[in-house]
């Protein structure tokens, strides 16, 4: 593969009419305006409507499987129509590898998401479900999007729904939570607009795989490659501007904290594959053990901070944090890597950018599985503090073997999926240190701490008061749910070949793009 | 043979699978059917297995079944590698298992759990066979965390005890730290050999041995020392080896069938097994032979002494377990590795059948465990009495059984073998055999021979077990005594194991024995003149003066050396130092990152001080803002003839 | 000559005028004066030859905008009293701030004449020069979209200032028409079942 | 001569008064509102001056869209008032003062 490939991917002068692409994108936002409109009425056509939408967007985005081209790097399912000609601004949207595994998580959660609010949402249910269709087709849209300014515009307009779903279904403290996510992510992606905006004007475009290919200079890369990774470092979130995220989560009503944690935090991760690493590969190259750094900071840290939470969520918000660590530092362990075989050891490079990506889908899963389980619980207690748990296994078996499999699941068992991005980020961060595999591999340990012992403490034991022997198992509704979720999770841990092979060719083609230095 | 070996892993996960989902379909009966059928499908095939190994000559199975994925060139499989030390492990934990599954039909049948501790203990089999089937790391990796995790649900069975559920969460974050060495030992080799594949690794042993990694400033460290270490400590944490052994005892919460399978005959020698799988690596690190060797030895005899001061019975068995774990692994890093694994076939039979029979005799007294409300039970429970006889002397390596054969030939190559540490090493085990004997038949008597301190309620209701308990009892027994006499000969002198275990010849001590070996017979005899078979002999009678003859005297020991007794009482304080010092310095530092890292710091100062900053300067800029409309109104009046004054200047 | 005349003369109206408006006590005094600025303006404009925007300025602001000012002061039952308290007060800075700006408008053009005075004064428009004409001419075509923006304004303007002061007070009888139509014979007529008496 | 300077003093002193008007009745808003109209008039002489003197009808195009939306705006404005009077009975500026912090 050619260094200047990315580029070249596209037929250029290719004016395709709307697709696939903009069918999934714009199908959930047509119908969630459609359930504004008709507001709540007794017969509840909103939440039916909700998810009839939000299945056939996902049966529409398996196509983007069935159709995918698993030899190539191209970008596939390619739509491009003139949108603000004055800035040379295209309506561009196009999937590879990397972006298709998260289009069709957020299409598969969503449904979920719907049936997991089916009843419990009391208040201004039709506004839920449609916030939740219009992020839908944005969060798509953001994964899809190949214009930077596209991009840009969907990326924030993300923020709206998810800032009212936290605003408006959240707990008591939502507005202090809702202020600070807001203002977190926006501080952060205002900066990159500016890199974005000096992008276009060194380069006369807003295509992202025409920055891909811009030359820049040292000191360009490093204040462009810094703007990013506020960005995107907020959006992981990275440590030490996490902080927006146990608060955030723990206000967000159970949607909310599914998305938020499945989709919305593997935008960073994204945007460092998309943007950071090729745009600016030897800015990367000079500061990779910034971020290195930071992300074993956010594995060991974070995993002892984990370990003392109280409230469920936020041990699951920690945790959260701890694991995206894991896929920062598959992302930027490449150079180390090179400094410390010698070699073009390609292998040990993709097995670090695989083993991020693998982690993000998986932990999309994985965390989201975790927080329906909290709100299965709420929604009987409405309490998600530990103390006030204990023994609920006594009351909720079925439930509780799930919520045991989730957990193991989380600590990374292998069979499940959270053990696949782990293993392979261990392994390859051992290629370039000892150290750096010794402070990653303590999640094995700290992982299975905080979350086994929240389990003890909430499932196991004897039940520990009325409320708990009140409970009742999980209905119909919820089980439904966290079974399809656990049986993907099982699915990508026992037999993760198709997404790493529908990876492969780009990330082989993004590791050719940042060996090749600007400079 | 692809056909044979996949129905042997996967009729009992079909059956735990079942037995696990519509347990309440087909009933308690239909449970164990099922789980039986498929361990008894499993059982049979592997001794098929077994015997084309052995008498048809079957070559090396060593076939992918599926790819799980390819990253950057590293095949990711599943696959099996069978040649004759699988299929003994297979045979071994095949028909173990099959016992404990028709032993449960008893010791469980009025636990409402019924189905749910079969479909556990299935699936269990069917991870433990993934493990030592096993052609890769990262499928051995696999099998490792399964029965980790099925441990951690076994344990935790009876999960409204606290204790239990205690004592599962330890079992399984011990286990972590553990697998926390392992898999950093899983990546160095990869590091090297940039593949997961045994033979790739095997292969490139000797090379591995050359290559150097950095770890601490400038020394060169031997990458296969790294490597070996740490899948050691991936042994030790399964294996229950010191330190990470405290797990072992309180894992003892779980039902007395999976003491028997999972923490006596299976899973806790899977890491013996591992190292003896990987021998072809460890010949190459005199550093990890050593430190294997030091491990086990500390872990044989210290361990030992814990078993003296304990009253719970199964605790008592356990602490023996981890003993015997111990002298394995002084096989193991004696470069005995056939010793070792011989040993760790007769601990499962005779293990297994002690802890059955502690179980039998535990259903007997109504789930009484402290020994010290048993004695006499010898006249209501023949058949356990006898067996546990055999279990017992098989434990201490009375001549003739099965244990005196695997351990007398185990610390004779100890005493033979030249790696450092040795010398600590066989005075540990032979000391190991006098404190082995000393509390196996304290217990011994304790529980069947003296005074009867029985309940008077359990009494009227003692009688021997069911067939189903004493059927696996005496299945095992038979083995506990005689097994030995056949399988001396090929497995530690013979060419048993062929390729499947590699011997540097510099530390060949099983070699230079197999030089006097002239059978069992000769072997025997040969024993009756080692020093091992009178310190057993020793341990016994000091056990019958102490708990039978004068239990005044015990008492009086225990006054006099009332220090030593407080420390084996608290088990050399290692749980009390887990919990007081590592459990609450991870929690403090949590708590400390948490309040003051995130709190204080970033969201206190960074954040939430960026906001009061802002603030409190807005708070000196509002008072400008006087809400009055004609203030604004007045400042833009003068602004604009500011303006208007400062253009035409 | 006589247009400069007139100039000074209306001149005059108009600041006083002006002045009238910003200091009298009361504001329907105020409202009146500055009808009188109007038409002062108006005048002013006729000699600049804006006739149709002469004419608007009566029409529109003294015939419509000035009697919504008379309506809404005299309906308001206003305390003068107060809003006068203090009205000195800044009265010093209004007027050197007034003073400033005529000084520097005086400045501009006059002091620093940057050519302005010397333009040359148009020539009259012929006879048949029609403003209006003119104005309509450009106004339709080249601004017919800010034209139509206009006109968006003012509905804008009449239906907030209509929603801004309508208010239904408890207790008055208003016809619902919508209800009415919408009536149906249930629920007006009520037809009972009765046994038929005998007699 | 009546020359354009005549005009633009005479807006310049009719801008000067209203200006001093807001300052002086800086609490009645009847009287801020026809200040504004006085602003805008003289602002709109300007425009009608130019207009004349350059020979340019866009200016008188620009004075009659400011008429239309200073005739909107006093409209509005004056709803307001009412509205404000009748919940305050007052229009005293300084009573309107929640703006302040």
């Amino acid at each position: 593969m050619c260094a200047g490939g990315l580029a070249d991917l596209v037929a250029r002068e290719a004016f395709t009419d709307m697709g696939l692409l903009s069918t999934i994108i714009w199908l959930p936002i047509a119908g969630g305006v459609v359930i504004l409109a008709l507001g709540d009425q007794r017969a509840r056509p909103d939440r039916w409507l909700a998810l009839v939408v939000s299945v056939i967007t996902f049966a529409l985005s398996l196509a983007l499987w069935t159709d995918f081209d698993f030899t190539s790097a191209r970008m596939q399912f390619v739509e491009r129509l003139p949108w603000i000609n004055a800035f040379k601004v295209y309506y561009y949207l196009g999937v590879d590898g990397i972006s298709t595994p998260l289009i069709l998580l957020t299409t598969f959660l969503t449904p979920m998401i719907v049936i997991a609010g089916w009843e419990v949402i009391k208040e201004r249910p039709a506004q839920y479900f449609a916030a939740f269709l219009i992020l839908e087709g944005l969060m798509i849209g953001t994964f899809a999007a190949l214009d930077a300014m596209l991009f840009y515009v969907f990326w924030e307009a993300m923020l709206i729904p998810m800032f009212i779903i936290i605003g408006v279904w959240g707990g008591e403290r939502r507005v202090y939570a809702t202020l600070k996510f807001f203002l977190y992510t926006f501080l952060g992606s205002v900066l990159m607009l500016v890199a974005l905006v000096y992008l276009h004007l060194q380069s006369g475009s807003y295509a992202i795989l025409d920055f891909h290919n811009l030359p820049l200079t040292g000191t360009e890369q490093t204040l462009i490659f810094l703007a990013f990774l506020v960005a995107f470092a907020v959006k992981v979130p990275m440590w030490p501007v996490h902080t927006w995220l146990p608060d955030a989560h723990v206000e967000a009503p159970t949607g909310g904290s599914v998305i938020l944690a499945a989709v919305l935090l593997k935008m960073g991760g994204y945007g460092f594959v998309r943007f950071s690493l090729p745009i600016t590969p030897d800015a990367s190259s000079a500061l990779d053990w910034l971020l290195i750094g930071l992300s074993l900071i956010a594995v060991v840290y974070i995993g002892f901070v984990a370990l003392v939470q109280q409230d469920m969520k936020k041990l699951i918000a920690y945790s959260s944090i701890a694991h995206m660590g894991f896929v920062t530092l598959g992302f930027f362990i490449v150079w180390a890597i090179l400094a410390n075989t010698g070699m073009e050891d390609l292998g040990a490079i993709s097995m670090g950018i695989t083993g991020g990506m693998v982690q993000m889908i998986s932990h999309g899963l994985i965390s989201g599985a975790l927080f329906l389980c909290v709100g299965v619980l709420y929604d009987r207690m409405h309490s998600r503090q530990i103390a006030d748990y204990g023994g609920v296994i006594n009351t909720m078996p079925k439930f509780s073997a799930l919520l045991v499999f989730f957990a193991l699941a989380n600590a990374g068992l292998p069979g499940t999926s959270g053990f696949v991005g782990e293993f392979l980020v261990i392994l390859a961060s051992f290629q370039a240190s000892f150290w750096y595999a010794f402070l990653a591999a303590t999640t094995l340990i700290l992982g299975a701490a905080y979350t086994l012992w929240m389990v003890k403490r909430v499932v196991f034991g004897d039940i520990a008061n009325d409320n708990v022997k009140a409970l009742h198992d999980m209905n119909r509704r919820e089980g439904l749910i966290l079974i399809v979720l656990a049986i993907s999770v099982l699915a990508l841990g026992l037999y993760p070949a198709p997404l790493v092979e529908m990876m492969e060719p780009s990330i082989n083609n993004l590791i050719a793009h940042i060996l090749q230095s600007k400079l | 043979m692809d056909n044979i070996l996949l129905t042997i892993v996967l009729s009992p996960l079909l059956a735990a699978i079942i037995a696990g989902l519509a347990g309440k379909q087909i009933g308690r009966k239909g449970a164990h059917t099922v789980t039986i059928l498929g361990v008894a499908i499993s059982c049979a095939l592997s001794l098929y297995v077994l015997k084309a190994q052995l008498i048809d000559g079957m070559p090396v199975y060593n076939e992918t079944v599926y790819q799980w994925m390819s990253v950057g060139g590293i095949n990711m499989e599943v696959g099996f590698l069978v040649d004759r030390l699988t299929a003994l492990m297979m045979s071994v934990v095949t028909f173990v298992s099959l016992m404990v599954h028709i032993y449960t039909i008893g010791y469980m049948h009025d636990d409402p759990g019924y189905q749910r501790f079969f479909s556990y203990i299935s699936l269990f089999t069917f991870s433990m066979l993934m493990l030592v089937m096993s052609n890769n790391f990262l499928q051995l990796f696999f099998g490792w965390e399964a029965v980790g995790v099925v441990s951690y649900l076994l344990i935790g069975f009876w999960y409204t005890r606290p204790t239990a559920i205690f004592a599962n969460l330890k079992a399984f974050l011990v286990n972590r730290v553990g697998d926390f060495g392992f898999i950093l030992g899983i990546a160095a080799i990869v590091l090297y050999t940039g593949s997961l594949d045994y033979f790739d690794a095997f292969v490139a042993g000797a090379d591995i041995a050359g290559a150097t990694i950095n770890i601490v400033g400038d020394s060169q460290w031997s990458l296969l020392t790294v490597a070996c270490i740490g899948l050691f400590v991936g042994a030790m944490g399964k294996s229950a080896q010191v330190p990470l052994h405290v797990w072992l005892p309180d894992s003892m919460e779980g039902p007395t069938p999976i003491s028997a399978l999972i923490h006596a005959a299976t899973m806790v020698t899977a890491g013996v097994f591992m190292v003896a799988r990987m021998s072809p690596l460890f010949e190459f690190s005199e550093t990890a032979l050593t430190f294997v060797l030091v491990i086990g030895a500390t872990t044989a005899l210290f361990t030992g002494f814990l078993g003296l001061v304990q009253n719970d019975i199964k605790r008592v068995v356990a602490y023996s377990t981890l003993s015997q774990l111990g002298y394995m692994t002084v096989a193991l890093g004696a470069s005995a590795y056939a010793a070792g694994i011989f040993h760790l076939m007769t601990h499962a039979f005779f293990k297994a059948l002690l802890f059955l029979a502690a179980g039998s005799v535990i259903i007997a007294l109504h789930h009484e465990q402290d020994m010290r409300k048993m004695g006499g039970l010898k006249k209501y429970m023949p058949i356990t009495y006898w067996t546990s006889l055999a279990g017992s002397l098989a434990l201490i390596g009375f001549p003739g059984t099965a244990g005196f054969f695997s351990k007398d030939a185990l610390i004779e190559a100890v005493g033979h073998s030249g790696i450092a540490g040795s010398g600590y090493a066989y005075y540990c085990v032979l000391a190991g055999v006098l404190i082995t004997a000393l509390y196996s038949f304290r217990m011994f008597f304790l529980v069947f021979h003296g005074k009867e301190r029985i309940d008077e309620d359990a009494r009227h209701h003692l009688h021997e077990s069911p067939w189903v308990v004493t059927l696996p009892l005496v299945m095992l027994a038979i083995p506990s005594l005689i097994i030995g006499w056949p399988t001396i000969g090929p497995l530690l002198f013979g060419d048993f194991f062929g390729d499947a275990i590699y011997v540097l010849p510099v530390h060949d001590v099983l070699g230079q024995l197999g030089a006097d070996y002239h059978g069992p017979v000769a072997f025997l005899q040969h024993g009756l003149q080692s020093p091992v078979l009178y310190l057993a002999l020793a341990g016994v009678v000091i056990a019958w003066y102490l708990y039978l003859r004068n239990p005044l005297a015990a008492q009086a020991i225990k006054d006099r050396f009332a220090v030593i007794h407080r420390l084996l009482d608290n088990k050399y304080y290692l749980d009390n130092f887990n919990e007081q010092v590592i459990a609450r310095a991870s929690r403090l530092i949590g708590m400390g990152l948490w309040r003051g890292g995130d709190g204080a710091l970033i969201d206190g100062v960074l954040v939430d001080g960026t906001a009061n900053l802002i603030g409190r300067i807005a708070g000196i800029v509002r008072r400008v803002q006087t809400g009055y409309l004609y203030h604004y109104a007045f400042a833009m009046v003068i602004g604009l003839c500011v303006l208007v004054g400062w253009l035409i200047w | 000559m006589y247009e400069l005349i007139f100039f000074g003369m209306y001149a005059f109206v108009l600041v006083a005028a002006a002045i009238g408006v910003i200091a009298s006590r009361n504001p329907v005094h105020s409202a009146m004066f500055l009808v009188l600025a109007f038409v002062a303006s108006s005048a002013l404009w006729l000699l600049m030859e804006a006739e149709f925007l002469a004419m608007t300025l009566v029409l529109v602001y003294v015939g419509a905008v000035m009697v919504l000012f008379l309506f809404v002061v005299m309906m308001l039952d206003i305390d003068v009293k107060s809003l006068r308290t203090g009205i000195m007060r800044y009265a010093p800075i209004g007027i050197i701030v007034a003073i400033l700006s005529v000084a520097q408008v005086w400045s501009v053009v006059w002091l620093r004449n940057s050519g302005l005075p010397v333009m040359a004064r148009p020539a009259a428009a012929p006879a048949d020069y029609s403003n209006t004409k003119e104005l309509g001419a450009v106004l339709y075509t080249e601004h017919v979209y800010a034209f139509e923006l206009a006109a968006f304004i003012l509905l804008l303007a009449i239906i907030a200032a209509i929603t801004l002061t309508m208010r239904r007070r408890a207790g008055l009888k208003v016809q619902n028409v919508a209800e009415q139509v919408a009536v149906k014979r249930e629920d007006r007529v009520r037809i009972v079942k009765m046994e038929a008496e005998s007699d | 001569m009546l020359t354009l300077t005549h005009f633009l003093m005479l807006s310049g002193v009719l801008f000067a008064i209203s200006i001093a008007g807001i300052f002086i009745n800086r609490k009645n808003m009847i009287l801020l509102l026809m200040c504004i109209e006085l602003l805008l008039l003289s602002v709109n002489f300007n425009f009608i001056a130019f207009s004349r003197y350059l020979g340019d009808i866009n200016g008188q195009v620009f004075v009659f869209f400011i008429l239309t939306v200073a005739a909107a705006e006093a409209a509005i404005g004056l709803a307001i008032l009412v509205v404000l009077f009748r919940t305050r009975s007052s229009i005293n500026v300084q009573d309107i003062n929640s703006m302040k912090g």
